[in-house]
């Protein structure tokens, strides 16, 4: 089972903490390294975008219903005092992560997200958030969300809320 | 109350005994106790608790299900694994605490409750690799005879760790990559499951030191249609349900566990529309051979829903037997059932609400409605 | 402020939760050396008992309205597997402890009550009551019920529920 | 998502940059980042949450009154007392905290929190004495100029432990048998409130310790109707409010206290019958001279009874300005009020139901209605 793209899981989600999007290109870069660089068109769809307007919690960082909190199960930052890709002020990001899938009606294309937890302070207890698209038990730990990823965290290992950062497009058909 | 009234309290007190005109005799002076606990009895329910939005403040609710009566409470720490012990008579609670509350220096210890008193006896210190995941039987959990207590650790590399109860040590620690959790059979076998649709079994030598290994067949697919990562007790292991319902018995009595025939909670018309969903989402009553399982109406992504009706299946025949929605009899969907196994079985509910509903396990009749015990009670044991 | 009624209060606070019936007789026979033991009639006023019947949660031990909660600030023992007079199981009472004096419609009687906490167990959380008849401030505190009474109890002095002990009658018109 | 298709992830992703046809760019590849604060601003409010069904996970929130966000969280452990410095730049909390959760080796300790970072600084253990009991804004307390701080001690002996918060340590313990609470006032002066209706004033050296001390005359009666122990913040002292609705307005800028004569918010007709009560029972606006007290009708023993209305007195003249029924803006009783010191002031009132209210502090005007912020909202500090 050690895919190309659990390998992309694995290593995204210990880098997405504190990777610029410069140092992610690169990662991907190397990930890539000897493959072709086949241009490929995105499909373009459209016509969702004015859906979204009718349903504005799609795209409301305070809602569960925002597109890219597909596969949260916990508190949402952007309740606690952070957004949808900061933790709160003074607590601490797991540099570990587990990966979602969602998409976003805006633009049709379905995105890579790493969920990270925010760490080190008791629940935030607001915003709690229960989606579960693609997500798996456990035993997958990369795509669950029923783990405390606040774990290896050491001292700061209590958990406050979750994050959900775009890791990249995923184009149509994967 | 001036001090002159103060005599007359007393005086009133010492001539309680002896009764003047008509008035009855006042209320005795009272002693506080610390209350025992009547003999445990088959409709006894251990509630856990996550108290997920304090979640450093878990615990237990010990419900007495013909009572009605919360007869205490255990505490159980930061997102804890909970198990009884095979006699019934010790709580088990792996748990992590920090030395300022939701902060500081982290313990994780593994809690053992006398269940006749509600007092911790002793504890042991774990390396600090403690599963934190949501509530299964799988946590932490004893071996049959009781000698061992097996402790899941994620880092989030799996391993589990293993315990003598009895001196409160550690005994080692079993490396078993790529699968998870502590599925206790026997005397001494520790099975896990593997991301790759496999349980690996692990075999103890008397020390609690790896004396062997097995990796199963695949019995399930990790990508189409995982089990959830928690069993229903059986007699001779555990049954696993498929997001998509489909039932996996596994037995665990020998060495190498048998996989019988997967069968379906649903009909091919069903399948992917009705769901098993929830935390704990079976139980099995034994001696009747009857399944319970919180179903609900869903799509992708919804196993972590309660059940709007709890399916009740011949487990022998797999024949479903009756389908009991929950919104008529006042109840929010179902979160987590469990069954009493003995010969006037009662069936415990729990609902998203927090509520915990006691039901007679064959008719399905509701006898009781028990409002918020706790904030999240997401497992039941008995 | 000494008087004799802040002494009884005082002493019945440290005794009430080990002293048997025989040995609080005992204590208030000290209390009394030397003042005459003259006999005093209770007044018996009857036909309460039916009205509290008609109010069933009088006296109904597991709510707040029951007679003798009268200065009870936090959760009732007798819903978390204790009794009126029980701590659960598990926890500890508190040595010391408050007073309250509260009317018991079924005889008519003020009766003085100690209210124990039960402590080493974290909050019951069940049957939240608030009553605060006669309550006073925490600057008097054989008075008061915002006080922690576990606070005593060093390593157990975390605060589960609270119980109601009766001490004895208070005559009427004091 | 199978392996060829990651490549064409990692592919769109790099070619994002290049529109092709109309679609609109995918969106950037983002940065996880710990958030900033924003500057301070005087609406600001952090409102103390006991979490009194989950005792131990006591927290603080930092809310925003114009934006109507929270900002952040301060965790607070066991029955905390809690303050802020004179500049505001730091949060003091004093809790306790046990080894296991609920039980244990027990610890008292302040801590101090950088109010621009919502981290804990640095922390001062305590003899275990620390006053555990409701929110006032005299468990905790620093003296004027920051340079000391002051923890109240109940064993229920009463005492005070004086602490150098620069240098994280205990300077020494101060008796004040019969007296209560440490009310702040000038670099170096504590007063507490005794059962004999007085205040007890201690004086301390530059080394914290005690110079002088000084009892006043009675100015309330325990009996008949003391003051509750929660004061409110005036320009030279605090304000004292009596079960019954008299104030009792202290002067603390000298050694001996000033006492003015007493005044009452209720009418002889209302007297008894309407009441202050709550836990956080007034807020001075002191630029505007306005006085805001939760009121509610009820007789004795209601004085933790939640104000059914919010009286508006003009301080200077105690005439009452308004009276603010809640019930009409969707409000459960008021149990706590604070009010910004700014020009354009904010009020705020949490509820019995744990919603915390932004009204207009000149209108009354409902401006804002945040629902559950934490389970047990009691007293706001700003």
């Amino acid at each position: 089972m050690r895919s190309l793209d659990r390998m992309f899981e694995q290593s995204s989600r210990t880098l997405a903490q504190r990777t610029s999007r410069r140092s992610l290109l690169g990662a991907l870069g190397q990930l890539l390294t000897g493959a072709a660089l086949l241009p490929l068109l995105p499909l373009a769809r459209g016509g969702r975008a004015e859906a979204a307007t009718a349903q504005p919690d799609v795209n409301n960082p305070q809602s569960c219903d925002y597109w890219r909190y597909c596969a949260i199960d916990g508190f949402l930052c952007a309740c606690c005092g952070g957004s949808t890709t900061s933790c709160p002020p003074g607590t601490v990001p797991s540099p570990i992560t587990w990966i979602g899938t969602c998409h976003n009606p805006a633009d049709d294309r379905h995105y890579m997200v790493s969920y990270n937890d925010c760490c080190g302070k008791t629940s935030c207890g607001h915003c709690d958030c229960n989606r579960n698209e693609r997500e798996k038990p456990t035993y997958r730990p990369s795509r669950n969300n029923d783990l405390n990823w606040c774990l290896a965290n050491g001292d700061d290992s209590n958990y406050h809320c979750s994050v959900s950062v775009i890791l990249g497009v995923v184009p149509p058909g994967s | 109350m001036r001090a002159s009234a103060l005599m007359f309290t007393a005086l009133v007190y010492l001539v309680a005994g002896v009764p003047v005109r008509a008035a009855p005799p006042p209320l005795q002076a009272e002693q506080l106790s610390v209350q025992k606990l009547p003999p445990p009895n088959p409709h006894w329910i251990y509630v856990f608790d996550e108290a997920f939005f304090n979640e450093i403040d878990a615990r237990i609710h010990l419900f007495d299900g013909d009572t009605y009566q919360r007869l205490g409470q255990i505490d159980a720490g930061f997102s804890p694994g909970v198990n009884l012990s095979p006699d019934g008579a010790t709580t088990v609670v792996a748990t992590t605490y920090f030395s300022r509350g939701s902060r500081g220096t982290r313990t994780d210890v593994v809690e053992f409750t006398d269940n006749r008193t509600l007092r911790v006896t002793h504890e042991i210190v774990l390396p600090a690799k403690r599963a934190e995941t949501v509530p299964s039987l799988f946590n932490v959990a004893y071996s049959a005879d009781g000698h061992f207590v097996y402790a899941a650790y994620i880092t989030p590399a799996a391993s589990f760790g293993v315990l003598d109860p009895e001196h409160g040590t550690v005994l080692g620690e079993i490396d078993t990559a790529g699968c998870q959790l502590v599925i206790p059979s026997g005397p001494n076998r520790v099975s896990s499951l593997c991301e790759s649709g496999r349980l690996l079994t692990v075999t103890l030598d008397a020390q609690g030191h790896e004396a062997g290994r097995a990796m199963s067949a695949q019995f399930f697919d990790t990508d189409h249609d995982p089990v959830f990562a928690q069993g229903i007790k059986s007699a001779s292991g555990y049954l696993f349900v498929s997001f998509l319902g489909e039932v996996h018995e596994v037995d665990l009595s020998d060495v190498q566990p048998r996989f019988a025939a997967p069968w379906s909670l649903v009909s091919p018309a069903e399948r992917g529309v009705w769901r098993p969903g929830g935390v704990q989402l079976g139980a099995l009553q034994r001696a009747l051979g009857r399944l319970y399982v919180p179903m609900h109406k869903g799509g992708e992504g919804s196993h972590k829903e309660g059940g709007s009706e709890i399916w009740v299946f011949d487990a022998g025949s797999h024949r479903r037997l009756a389908r009991w929605p929950v919104a008529p009899l006042g109840l929010a969907p179902i979160v987590a059932v469990q069954v009493s196994q003995d010969e006037a079985p009662v069936l415990f509910a729990a609902t998203s609400a927090a509520d915990v509903a006691v039901l007679d396990a064959r008719s399905g009749r509701l006898r009781h409605v028990e409002k918020h015990l706790g904030q999240t009670p997401w497992m039941m044991l008995n």
